[in-house]
């Protein structure tokens, strides 16, 4: 079996994929939910990085794991905070 | 392989779309499909020795073998409605939340 | 138990879609894509029958060295013109839907950044925006461009948001961007309807492959959608991080 | 000179500038929404380029009899419903010029992948006008289902693309008729796009968001959702069931047994509910399903004014309902009894566009059902007539019922609900026209399935 390095990459790869994405439904917090949905998305820059897809690692990366993540937790804050208040 | 795991990782995101009830899991759920679909369409343009389809001054000809750069610009509008409607559904949940201070759909008692 | 019979049914129709997938002969294996029968091919060569070479071939029918680049301003400019109308639509939502504050103030969130993170973030603020700048102005010639550059600029705001916590960025001056760069873009396509006969047309010279002044009108369309990006993200991190002023 | 560009370029223009004056923004709507009218009757046909570049790589427009109609019922109608919002709703003005800027790419684009962001963008303006119902979760599981839809459609979409390496439509549906290929492969891409557009048609398998929208709706996203959206969404997926996916076989099974099944369950659903918004709602999914089973069975022509007859009779039905509802504060049955009885015009109005529903004589749709009647029973679909002929009966049976308790008020008298002068009037147009052609049906038969005439300009490109 030729196996390049790539090769194996890839396929760690994609079973972290799925195995995070499955961490990511099963998990009561939340906080910890969008931490793993954070490290999905940073997977799948790995992945797009694996598959020659330089400009869309680059987007994913800025939007997909830093903003998105970030308007998760401005979310998950402001819902706390509510509900200290009470 | 890394196509198989995008369509699993879609219908992952589908599974906890059917089983959550919170509503940020289920923002989330739909962030893995988008994850997960984004991944398949970058992954049928994928050729084996292809190289990234940008012309530098190492790479300088268009004879050479190019990764397939469709699905690529395709995905870069995919990620940004992906954004758009994540943060919408985000703003939704805070409403729901500063109306009805839960974020269960069952304890949501809408008429 | 439900949720484990869910969970078999899923991946059963996952596996369904792969069987389905895999034997059917026109879907090409995973890294078996034969460009020659696809579109691609002809974004690839630019249209023309001998090959482009960097820094070498003039006026070609599309002139950014970034092929992705050229698909998504050039070729299939359309899509990217759809794409910034969807990010204007949700940062508007969002004003509608999180901005009913008469008196917004920064939510205080239990954390109080110290003297020297409010000073060392104005640093850092500089050299992000910078390098979202580069990647902007470079969109035709290396990877990046427009969306992630500008979202590098918004995520310079949102560092000064976080490292100092009554920061609030002018939302005004966001709006006023946002509109101009977008109407501009718009302009930009009607012109290129009366100059040159079809929407979106670019209608300068694209110059030589891979020179940083060249592809005509599209760098220009770049950083207009790169300041677009970044006002409109801006704006949505901002009505995140306000709340209404309680008296 | 006129080109159909301009039906996209400048709404979205006014868009972008309308976010910088909150007092010019309803004036800037009202002024494009009355133009792209105007635009929509003059407007050539063929394809037009963008970019610049030829026919299969850059993205086009596409305009024939059928987009012309549907442009020009599409923007009539969302005119409609501008002018009688604009005082109410002025703070959504940016949002309906997006919305008219995504619904009028809807129906021009000639690009599979232009589709689904034109989707997007339309899609995300419907979630923003149904939040001004102020009940966000009903808009979050709209939001939900129409991510989940367009990610089908994305999936199934790109499924094509890596077959037949094109995004063009029409190039599309060229390479599939050169393409020996049996129909058994190209089973899951057209199922999945099919569920994907069937969610915003309101079709049977995710129109579970339809319910909680439209019954808290109010005079804008009520009319909005049921009229216009519905309107423009089932002539892009007649298109595209009729030229692109060409059902047979088992799917075909599939998909006529998913309408059919809709078509019940809607009229079953309408006729045990006492909610006057509950009952239009529910009539609209299963009318939506029974425009979708047409194209299907390539009734072209008589769908297409089916899609027109529905759009003007179900705007009309629910701006007089939500209207009425903003006074009552609730649209159930008897508390808007005896509606009818001080406002004579409106009354006449609703009545007429509730018959033509039903398919009553002397009206429009009765002239449709008869017609797409008779060329299904050419087509010998006996169990499709049987259906329809069925959810008649049921139809005609609860509409009665609501216009008898709408009519003759209770003994205690409620105090009168008045409608402004502009309702009286433009609801009036919109029944005589219901009018008009229930009576003098002869310029309904001019046009033919021919309408449509994708096929012919892939003959003219491909074998010209």
């Amino acid at each position: 079996m030729n196996m390049t390095l790539t090769d194996i990459i890839m396929i760690v790869v994609s079973v972290f994929l799925l195995l995070i994405a499955f961490f990511a439904v099963h998990e009561k917090k939340l906080i910890k939910s969008v931490i793993f949905l954070s490290a999905l998305s940073m997977l799948s820059v790995v992945s797009y990085v694996l598959m020659k897809a330089p400009d869309v690692a680059l987007t994913e990366a800025v939007i997909g794991s830093g903003l998105v993540t970030s308007l998760f937790i401005f979310t998950l804050l402001s819902i706390q905070k509510k509900e200290d208040v009470q | 392989m890394i196509q198989y795991a995008a369509i699993l990782l879609i219908f992952i995101g589908l599974y906890g779309l059917l089983t959550n009830r919170n509503i940020i899991k289920i923002i989330i759920s739909l962030n893995i499909i988008e994850i997960g679909l984004n991944i398949f369409i970058i992954s049928i343009g994928f050729v084996f020795d292809g190289i990234a389809p940008i012309m530098t001054s190492v790479n300088n000809s268009s004879a050479l073998i190019y990764v397939d750069p469709v699905p690529q610009a395709l995905v870069l509008t995919a990620i940004v409605i992906g954004v758009g409607t994540t943060a919408l559904g985000l703003a939704l949940a805070k409403n729901i939340h500063s109306k009805y201070k839960t974020l269960e759909i069952d304890e949501v008692e809408e008429s | 138990m439900k949720k484990i019979l869910a969970f078999i049914l899923t991946m059963g129709l996952g596996a369904l879609v792969i069987i389905s997938l895999s034997n059917n002969e026109f879907f090409p294996e995973f890294g078996m894509a034969d460009l020659t029968e696809r579109v691609s091919i002809e974004y690839i060569t630019k249209g023309s029958a001998l090959d482009v070479i960097f820094n070498q071939t003039n006026n070609p029918e599309s002139g950014p060295a970034n092929i992705v680049t050229s698909i998504v301003i050039d070729y299939r400019s359309f899509d990217t013109l759809g794409e910034v109308t969807v990010l204007f639509i949700s940062s508007l939502g969002i004003a509608l839907l999180l901005g009913g504050a008469a008196i917004p103030k920064r939510l205080d969130l239990n954390f109080k950044p110290n003297f020297m993170l409010r000073v060392g973030s104005r640093a850092l603020f500089s050299i992000i925006i910078m390098t979202g700048v580069y990647v902007i102005s470079h969109g035709h010639l290396t990877p990046g461009g427009g969306f992630p550059g500008g979202t590098m600029i918004a995520s310079a705001f949102l560092l000064l948001y976080l490292a100092d916590d009554q920061f609030r960025a002018k939302i005004k001056g966001f709006k006023i961007m946002e509109s101009i760069a977008g109407s501009l873009y718009v302009i930009i396509g009607l012109i290129g309807l009366i100059l040159a006969d079809q929407f979106l047309e670019n209608f300068l010279p694209n110059g030589t492959v891979g020179v940083l002044i060249s592809s005509g009108i599209l760098p220009v369309v770049y950083i207009l959608i790169g300041l677009k990006v970044g006002s409109e993200i801006s704006g949505i991190i901002d009505h995140f991080l306000t709340e209404e002023e309680v008296l | 000179m006129m080109n159909p560009i301009f039906l996209i370029a400048f709404p979205l223009l006014a868009a972008f500038l309308s976010i910088l004056s909150k007092k010019l923004a309803p004036v800037l709507l009202l002024l494009i929404a009355l133009l792209n009218t105007v635009m929509a009757i003059f407007i050539p046909m063929g394809i037009v380029g963008i970019g610049g570049f030829s026919f299969p790589y850059g993205i086009n427009l596409y305009v024939d009899t059928y987009a012309q109609i549907g442009l020009l019922l599409v923007n009539g109608l969302f005119t409609v419903i501008a002018i009688l919002n604009i005082k109410k709703y002025k703070a959504y003005s940016s949002v309906l010029l997006v919305a008219l800027t995504g619904l009028n790419g809807l129906l021009l684009t000639g690009d599979l992948f232009n589709l689904f962001v034109f989707l997007e963008i339309s899609g995300i303006a419907a979630y923003l006008i149904t939040s001004s119902n102020k009940k966000p979760l009903s808009t979050f599981h709209y939001l939900v289902m129409g991510s989940v839809g367009s990610s089908l459609y994305l999936f199934g979409l790109i499924i094509l693309y890596s077959m037949f390496g094109t995004l063009n439509f029409m190039d599309m549906i060229h390479q599939i008729q050169v393409a020996s290929i049996d129909y058994t492969d190209l089973i899951l891409p057209f199922f999945m796009m099919f569920v994907g557009l069937g969610v915003e048609a309101k079709l049977l398998p995710f129109n579970s968001w339809v319910k909680g929208v439209l019954k808290h709706s109010n005079t804008l996203s009520g009319p909005m959702v049921a009229g216009v959206y519905a309107a423009a969404i089932s002539l892009v997926l007649g298109r595209l069931i009729h030229n692109l996916f060409l059902f047979e076989g088992k799917l075909y099974l599939v998909v006529v047994v998913l309408l059919v099944f809709g078509i019940v369950l809607g009229e079953a659903m309408a006729f045990a509910s006492d909610d006057v918004k509950e009952i239009l709602l529910y009539s609209s999914i299963s009318q939506a399903c029974i425009t979708a089973l047409l194209f299907v069975h390539g009734v072209i022509i008589w769908a297409v004014y089916l899609i027109i007859a529905n759009g003007i009779s179900k705007t009309l039905m629910f701006l007089v309902t939500n209207r009425a509802e903003e006074q009552t504060g609730n649209a159930k049955m008897d508390s808007l009894q005896g509606l009818f009885s001080n406002n004579k015009v409106i009354g006449i109005a609703f009545t007429i566009a509730a018959l033509s529903v039903i398919g009553m004589p002397l009206f429009a749709g009765f002239v449709i059902k008869l017609n797409y009647l008779t060329v299904l029973a050419h087509l010998d679909q006996l169990v499709v007539i049987a259906i329809i002929l069925l959810s008649s009966i049921v139809e005609g049976i609860y509409f009665i019922r609501l216009l008898i308790k709408l009519w003759y008020p209770k003994d205690t008298d409620i105090e009168p609900i008045k409608f402004h002068l502009s309702y009286k009037i433009i609801l009036g147009l919109m029944a005589a026209v219901l009018l008009v052609f229930g009576t003098y049906s002869a310029p309904l038969n001019q046009l033919d399935n021919s309408i449509d005439q994708v096929s012919e300009e892939i003959e003219v490109i491909f074998h010209g």
